[in-house]
């Protein structure tokens, strides 16, 4: 393979395609690098993520996708020697300010796993359990109605409505990851990660999930890490694609899949490698 | 000598390994590839025919030959001695005549004695020789016939794996000859011990003084063998250091597992396992003598009676001693919960407590559940805590401030010291070790069978 | 918010009064939980504290000994050079201590002034003297222990300003001792006895060699049994066994062995060891087999965790390349697992070196006054010698007591710390 | 076996030991082992039979009894010589911190701790709660005693020495004595179950520190334990008379009994050693006066009665059956 | 997604497009079905795998391609509760035969892992363990040759001739694989299998796996498994597709991917699921 191209230009350097019909910006980075203890794992991504539309991050395996993803909620807080530096915005706020409350900022970044977690209790308890810590609702109707609404929305309902009090670890594959959407989307959030939320899954339960991404981007601003291409190029309006921690090259999807600008997205695309 | 023939098994051991090996470098040589087992296997397999069954035979003959010189002592000393003699009797003879013959004559012997060391001294050299013979002849026959069955295609590594195996499988038999030698030890003598006292008033029975006469002049307990009130006594201790050590065991896990940095974490938890390490006759010393005058004496502050061999005190002392136990198994059910479970509660904007008490711990409950159950299979099984600070006298009573006995209590002051094994006292300790051994089983296989169950669901 | 949507459609003011005050509260309720865990461990931690500074403040006054040093004169009169052995040294000493008060001549008073040096002393000189029999007919200086009533005086146990009669020793005593004293003749050294001798009915001679060398051959016992039939009984019930109903019921069989009261295993040990193959009582060899019936399923417990932890890859590899699973084994398994079954040994073992009540059924807290010289003769172990000191009348037994379970926690924290120091260095993490 | 093995009672525990030691310092010959059972397992244990199995010498803090010989007889341990190596006072002793300046009368120590006491009268079970409540002269406070178990010497002679003299304080009881012997017996010996009376093992140190760390408990336990530790324990008057080796030799400290050992002559000869661990055991540097056991505690026997002792080992005499 | 297209005929049928080039067989499938416990992984394989040349197995995740792949030097043994039935021959050899020895056969089928498995010792003994348990070198000398030969055809002897004595685990990913690969070839296989080994690699080490296979094809029969449409397409002559635990296509890699007879294999290969 001759990966001479990629030598061309600064690493770092991201090709940003311009797109004209963007949404207004819900997420804004700039330099953000992350580091696991002494290893740089992200180098100075900057990128606008618009509200209202799907954005996907693609990239062979190892390349920094979750690891951003993951600092937009600041998850990787949670992982012990984990640094970021930069500057991540949300609505233009600075989310690694001090005195922002993180438990805020995640009920306002919703996010679901590759793997479906559902907790081990049942199904109403499970999307139940963000409005009830976050005191979303007053009194048991409430939380009714809520629950009900963010199942219905993840289109589960019909299949659950009767047996809300049964553990949601029994559900198939599918309906348990439809369910941590439900649970997501219960403290109402604002944005919505997803990291490689169909990996798991077979392909009906794929085409599932992805329907109700088509239907929520509405009215989220929803971040979906994925290693299918296709389901990149089904599913969003804008991709990024990471390559060894760096952001090589960001646009409308459309184009990005058929005219790359950057040799390594051109190359990865093609199935070059990855 | 026994000496000398390890070392001529030994030594026979490694001539047949080098033989086998030879034999097998030229099969290696000769047929190349199509040899089956490297040269290293078919020494391996010459040198354990050679070995093993030689070291059965020695082993045999060394437990054989003593018996054997002492029953042909016995039957050379002059019927005048022996006739009428009984067992101790004789077996002093003998004993005399091996300190005779091994020079330590303190007393004049009697000519029949300086006779029969003087045999014993050949037989015991004969003997031996013989034993060498033997030995050498059983190597040498092993030793054609497994070097007859070499051969280019001879598998010779399946038969020494099947001999490993083999020796591998009788060492996991071990574990289960030891259940059974308690079984049947236990039930053996448990059950002489309920031909003299009816099993329903063991168990049913409410007085418990077993320290009964051991003269028929004595007057002392007058002999009830009722065990409730040892069971009750046992519950109460066990109940009380549960008590202190499931809190505080529980909150040191999870203070570990989700609060504590790395240093933290690095520090506190070798300390814990100090605390684990302490041999409890360490613990009952610091019972008697540090925390049960202490417990007097604040309980006097309030004007309460306390016992100075209160089950508090002991149940108390036995809880620190459990402590650890329980904070590292709720540490490992902790951490056996899926980092998964975790991330999702966090990314729904839960704080840490939150997460811990909503989440973690009832996914983690029946792997804590489990551990709280072995641990108290361990605070019903403890002995020196309380053999020191919990009383002798079997009351039937729950108030935490008087005294109480336990199980492990009476087993141990029933059998120190007097090992007689027909008085219904001592049986009685192995009829309460029956139970003890009962209970405490079916704890630990509950509790297992929970842990297990809980570990393949997050598997 | 009354309606479903409406509740999921309106934005939920995060900055509100009420928002803030809900999270400050659950925020506290964190901070509670917290303090829990902190309270728990410092209880702990503190309880630890406490058990160690009471025998800290007990124990550390065996670490020295009081000892007086005086001229012996070896009176030919009482020595026959050609058997020194046989020498009436217990004259020997009197008279040389006399040589130091020659104004004590009342008999009563120079036997209580005999009490000032260690009961054995003449033993020591006896030994001096046949080692090197041209002592005989001279003057050498011996240091000797004191006495244990003298040894606490030194120490301050025994307090000075008590009225006579509630002393151990008499004022004419305290009075000859510190005249010794102001001699330079009373020192207080280390007290190496305290690990080179054996046990003594004399406090100020009671050691713990005995012991040591006791639970050094049960420990070594225990290893040789338990260790390879522990690693094979692991890796056949790993590695080779069929997953049926007979190796599930080996498998809660081990696991509730290693919860089995300790007691349990000193019964059997009285039942089969003693009563039914007739070992002889006391024995480190009995002792060590019963604790390797004990560490057994600990050790078989750890090496299947060990072995578990080895990667199967590592497995998949070598058997991929055609080797048979006991190549796997002896080449890469066991190599790799070494470290963890090597840390789950010394764990076991340092749990079988505490470990009191078995070894109090089958006998081994008798009094023995020399170390065993092999795994047959009478012995005791380390937590059963402290059993018998603390039963012992003699004020310098409550500290040696103290002393020994210190000595006995040190080999526990030195086995547990290189445990932790193997585990950290040679575990890997896959 | 080439080791002389001694049990029995852990009062003549510490002077076994410190022979065993001397023993073995003088001659240089393999250390005896001396194991502590209590005087009634100990006799167990060495009634057992003859041979190597079998221990050779046992200690006893009382005489041998008659159920005991004839235990032994029926092993065929007949020829046993019967060695006295002095006296031991039982004392009962408290914390110097205890205030009170205790005397008790052997009725009182019956009262405090028998299972049933005469009460208005009648025999009845035990239902004093604190001193005071028997002599009101007593401090109020619990009765808290800690005390041997039945397997131990020191228990059957408290309960011989103070006890049976106690009750028969009490006419009511002293009547039964006549009428009803094995009633008298039961009244008399049995101590209380119910909480006061605290059986604490064996191990008598630990009684001795426990009294230390808790001022209003008594203890009762053998006289060197109190003379090693006369710093910090005072002693119980009983009767009036405070235990001490000369209150103990004369007989005017009530409740002190003489101390034994029991030796198989059929192991002389057989047991390397054993000759000169006995002569050791009552030779003059041991128990007679100043000699090193009287150090440890030991009330020294007269002069005579010591000579009688060596005599009798150096003859091997035979001990009769007990009448008792 | 349009999942009818699937039933129109039997599952268990194999689409086999014929070839008329095909080398001559070395590795023959019959009927495999293969069970884990209860669960049938595998439904009515049959296959002809040719000698001196590539035949890439590709389909979703779950699919049954290492379960297939695991049959041919029976390392499925190792798991317990395994059963297979069918027949496999090598060189026309039944390899379930009870009279075989597993391990010859495991000498003689090598297999390369999808993680790089090295043994935790020197990198020489990395690849001298293979020789030494077959005794196939007497001598140090002869093992030297051996160990460098296959280091020579693994392409990694001018990376390590000069550090043989540093341990296998040390060198990095791309490396270690090709390590795994010389390990394998030391012991002079006739059929080297593997499975998607190059799915932890960067795209510069998956190129060098890649040409290295194009090399050893002339002297081995390869069979690799792959998640990656476009690797399969670069290094294999022959592709078999399975989905749910059935054979479903298999011929010239060329036919299988531009001209797939199969709505599924079709479905597959546009991106459609998976
Ligand atoms: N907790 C961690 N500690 C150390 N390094 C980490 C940690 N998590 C990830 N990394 C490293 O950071 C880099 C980026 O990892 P990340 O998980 O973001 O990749 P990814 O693009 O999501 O890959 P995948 O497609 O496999 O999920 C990788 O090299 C990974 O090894
Ligand atoms: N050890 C096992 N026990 C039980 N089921 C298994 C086992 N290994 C695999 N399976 C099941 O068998 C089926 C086929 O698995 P296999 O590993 O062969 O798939 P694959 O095509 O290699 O997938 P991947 O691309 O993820 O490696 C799957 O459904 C899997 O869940
Ligand atoms: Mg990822
Ligand atoms: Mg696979
Ligand atoms: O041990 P005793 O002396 O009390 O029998």
């Amino acid at each position: 393979m001759n990966d001479a191209a990629v030598m061309e230009r600064p690493a770092h350097l991201t090709t940003v395609i311009p797109d004209p019909d963007m949404n207004p910006v819900k997420v804004e980075a700039r330099d953000v690098c992350v580091f696991y203890g002494a290893k740089q794992a992200l180098f100075n991504v900057s990128i606008d993520i618009p509200e209202r539309s799907v954005t996907a991050f693609i990239g062979p395996s190892g390349c920094g996708k979750s690891t951003f993803l993951r600092c937009i909620n600041r998850m990787n807080d949670t992982i012990d020697g984990t640094r970021v530096t930069g500057r991540i915005t949300l609505d233009g706020r600075d989310i690694y300010e001090p005195s922002l409350d993180v438990v805020e900022l995640r009920a306002r970044v919703g996010m679901v796993f590759q793997k479906p977690n559902p907790f081990p209790k049942s199904i109403y308890d499970n999307v139940a359990y963000g409005p009830r810590i976050h005191g979303l609702a007053r009194g048991k109707a409430e939380l009714d109605a809520v629950v009900e609404a963010s199942l219905r929305k993840a289109g589960l309902w019909n299949e659950v409505k009767d047996r809300l009090d049964d553990p949601g670890t029994g559900l198939s594959g599918g309906q348990q990851q439809r369910l941590c959407i439900a649970r997501a989307i219960a403290v109402n959030p604002e944005v919505i990660l997803m990291d490689e939320p169909c990996s798991a899954l077979d392909p009906i339960a794929t085409a599932r999930i992805e329907e109700l991404i088509d239907e929520l981007k509405a009215n989220y601003c929803i971040i979906i890490v994925t290693h299918s291409m296709q389901q990149a190029a089904r599913v969003s309006q804008r991709t990024a694609f990471f390559h060894l921690g760096n952001l090589v090259e960001v646009g409308p999807t459309q184009h990005v899949f058929t005219n790359p600008r950057d040799t390594r997205t051109h190359d990865y695309i093609t199935g070059r490698f990855g | 000598m026994a000496g000398y023939a390890f070392i001529l098994i030994l030594f026979m051991s490694l001539l047949a390994f080098y033989i086998g090996r030879s034999a097998g470098n030229r099969f290696h040589v000769a047929a190349g590839r199509d040899t089956h087992s490297l040269p290293g296997y078919h020494g391996a397999f010459v040198a354990v025919w050679v070995g093993i069954p030689v070291l059965v035979l020695v082993l045999l003959w060394l437990g054989l030959q003593r018996p054997v010189i002492d029953q042909l002592l016995i039957a050379s000393l002059p019927d005048a001695m022996t006739a009428g003699a009984d067992r101790a009797q004789l077996s002093l003879y003998i004993s005399e005549i091996r300190n005779v013959a091994s020079g330590r004559i303190f007393a004049e012997p009697t000519e029949a004695i300086r006779i029969a060391a003087n045999s014993l001294v050949r037989w015991e050299a004969l003997a031996r020789w013989a034993m060498l013979v033997v030995a050498m002849a059983v190597m040498l026959v092993a030793l054609i016939i497994a070097r007859s069955r070499l051969t280019p295609r001879f598998r010779a590594r399946n038969a020494v794996e099947r001999v490993l195996s083999g020796l591998m499988i009788f060492c996991s038999l071990v574990a289960i000859l030891t259940t059974l030698g308690i079984i049947v030890s236990l039930l053996y003598e448990a059950w002489q011990f309920f031909r003299l006292v009816p099993v329903t008033e063991f168990l049913f029975g409410l007085r418990w003084e077993p320290q009964i006469a051991i003269r028929a002049d004595q007057v002392a307990g007058q002999g009830a063998f009722g065990a409730v009130p040892v069971f009750t006594g046992t519950l109460l201790i066990a109940t009380i250091a549960m008590l202190v050590a499931t809190p505080i065991g529980i909150f040191t896990a999870i203070y570990l597992v989700e609060y504590a940095n790395e240093r933290t974490r690095k520090m506190v938890k070798p300390v814990m396992e100090i605390l684990a390490g302490v041999p409890t006759v360490v613990y009952g010393f610091f019972a008697v003598l540090v925390v049960a005058p202490a417990v007097r004496q604040t309980g006097s502050l309030v004007g309460l009676e306390i016992s100075p061999n209160s089950a508090l005190t002991a149940g108390a002392v036995m809880g620190i001693m459990i402590i650890p136990f329980i904070s590292s198994l709720s540490d490992d059910a902790l951490k056996a919960v899926p980092r998964a479970m975790r991330d999702g509660s966090l990314a729904l904007g839960a704080t840490r407590g939150e997460t811990v008490t909503k989440v973690l711990l009832p996914a983690a409950l029946p792997g804590i559940m489990g551990g709280i159950l072995l641990a108290l299979s361990r605070a019903i099984g403890e002995t020196m805590i309380v053999v020191m600070a919990a009383g002798l006298i079997a009351s039937l009573t729950f108030n935490p401030l008087d005294s109480v006995t336990t199980v492990t209590v009476q087993i141990v002051t029933l059998l120190i010291g007097d090992t007689e094994f027909d008085s219904p006292k001592t049986l009685a300790a192995f009829a309460l070790g029956l139970v003890l051994f009962a209970v405490t089983l079916c704890l630990n296989v509950i509790a297992l069978r929970i842990v297990q169950k809980y570990r393949e669901q997050y598997e | 918010m009354s309606s479903s949507d409406a509740s999921l459609s309106a934005s939920f003011d995060w900055s509100s009064q009420t928002a803030a005050a809900r999270r400050r509260k659950r925020h506290a309720a964190d901070r509670r939980l917290q303090l829990c865990g902190i309270a728990a461990i410092t209880v702990a931690l503190g309880l630890l504290a406490v058990l160690l500074i009471s025998l800290i403040s007990n124990g550390y006054r065996a670490f020295v000994q009081t000892m007086v040093t005086i001229p012996v004169y070896v009176n030919p009169d009482h020595v026959n050079a050609d058997d020194p052995a046989r020498g009436n040294y217990r004259a020997i000493v009197a008279q040389s201590l006399q040589a130091l008060f020659p104004d004590v001549t009342d008999p009563a008073e120079q036997r209580l002034l005999g009490q000032i040096l260690t009961n054995n002393s003449q033993f020591f000189v006896r030994d001096r003297v046949v080692a090197d029999p041209s002592l005989i007919g001279r003057t050498f200086e011996l240091t000797t222990p004191a006495a244990d009533p003298f040894d606490q005086l030194e120490k301050g146990v025994i307090r000075r300003d008590l009225p006579e009669s509630q002393r151990r020793v008499s004022d004419l005593q305290i009075g000859w001792f510190d005249k010794l004293k102001a001699e330079g003749r009373i020192s207080t050294p280390f007290n190496w006895g305290l690990f080179l001798n054996a046990d003594s009915r004399f406090p100020e001679l009671a050691g713990l060699s005995g012991a040591i060398v006791g639970s050094f051959y049960a420990l070594l016992v225990c290893f040789l049994i338990s260790f390879p039939v522990g690693i094979a009984a692991a890796v056949y019930l790993e590695e080779f066994a069929p997953k049926n109903r007979w190796t599930d019921l080996v498998e809660v069989n081990i696991n509730n062995l290693a919860a089995v009261p300790s007691i349990v295993f000193g019964l059997l040990g009285l039942a089969v060891f003693l009563g039914f193959f007739g070992l002889p009582r006391s024995a480190p060899l009995v002792g060590g087999m019963v604790l390797s019936l004990m560490t057994l399923p600990t050790m078989i417990i750890v090496t299947r965790a060990s072995l578990k932890a080895v990667p199967p890859s590592i497995r998949e590899a070598a058997l991929g390349l055609g080797a048979s699973r006991h190549q796997v084994i002896t080449d890469h398994v066991l190599p790799l697992a070494l470290p963890g079954i090597l840390t789950g040994t010394i764990i076991g073992l340092a749990q079988a070196l505490g470990e009191t009540a078995p070894l109090l059924l089958i006998g081994m807290n008798a009094f023995i006054t020399a170390p065993p010289g092999g795994l047959l003769d009478a012995s005791t172990a380390l937590p059963t010698q402290i059993f018998i000191w603390a039963d012992s009348p003699e004020r310098g037994f409550v500290d040696r007591t103290s002393a020994a379970i210190l000595v006995l926690l040190g080999f526990l924290v030195l086995m547990n710390g290189i445990a932790i120091f193997l585990r950290q260095r040679l575990e890997r993490t896959w | 076996r080439d080791q002389i093995r001694v049990v029995g009672s852990s009062t003549v525990f510490p002077y076994s030991q410190a022979v065993a030691e001397q023993y073995a310092n003088a001659t240089g010959a393999k250390a005896p082992v001396v194991e502590s059972t209590g005087t009634g397992g100990g006799m167990k244990i060495f009634c057992g039979g003859v041979g190597p199995d079998h221990p050779d010498v046992t200690g006893a803090s009382r005489a041998m009894k008659k159920s005991e010989w004839e235990l032994c007889e029926s092993n065929g341990v007949v020829d046993i010589t019967e060695l006295q190596i002095g006296f031991d006072g039982l004392s009962i002793a408290v914390s110097r911190n205890n205030t009170f300046d205790w005397d008790l009368t052997e009725a009182e120590i019956f009262a405090a701790l028998a299972a049933e006491v005469v009460v208005d009268g009648e025999i009845k079970p035990n239902p004093y709660k604190k001193w005071s409540q028997i002599n009101p002269n007593l401090p109020d406070i619990d009765i808290v005693v800690f005390g041997p178990p039945p397997t131990s010497g020191t228990r059957d002679a408290f309960v011989e020495l103070a006890m049976h003299d106690g009750c028969n304080a009490y006419p009511e009881i002293k009547a039964l004595k006549d009428s009803n012997k094995d009633r008298w017996n039961e009244v008399c010996s049995r101590m209380r179950q119910d909480g006061p009376f605290v059986e604490a093992g064996e191990n008598d140190n630990l009684i001795v520190q426990r009294l230390n760390a808790d001022p209003n408990v008594l203890g009762i336990f053998g006289f060197s334990f109190l003379y090693e530790n006369q710093d910090t324990l005072k002693d119980v008057k009983v009767d009036g008379v405070d235990p001490s080796f000369e209150t103990i030799a004369d007989g005017s400290y009530d409740i002190a009994r003489p101390l034994f050992i029991y030796v198989k002559n059929a192991h002389r000869g057989v047991i390397p050693g054993l000759e000169e661990f006995l002569a050791e055991y009552v030779s003059d540097a041991a128990i007679g006066k100043g000699g090193y056991l009287a150090e440890r505690g030991l009330t020294v026997m007269p002069d005579d009665q010591i000579k009688e002792m060596q005599e009798r080992v150096r003859q091997s005499i035979k001990m009769s059956a007990p009448a008792s």
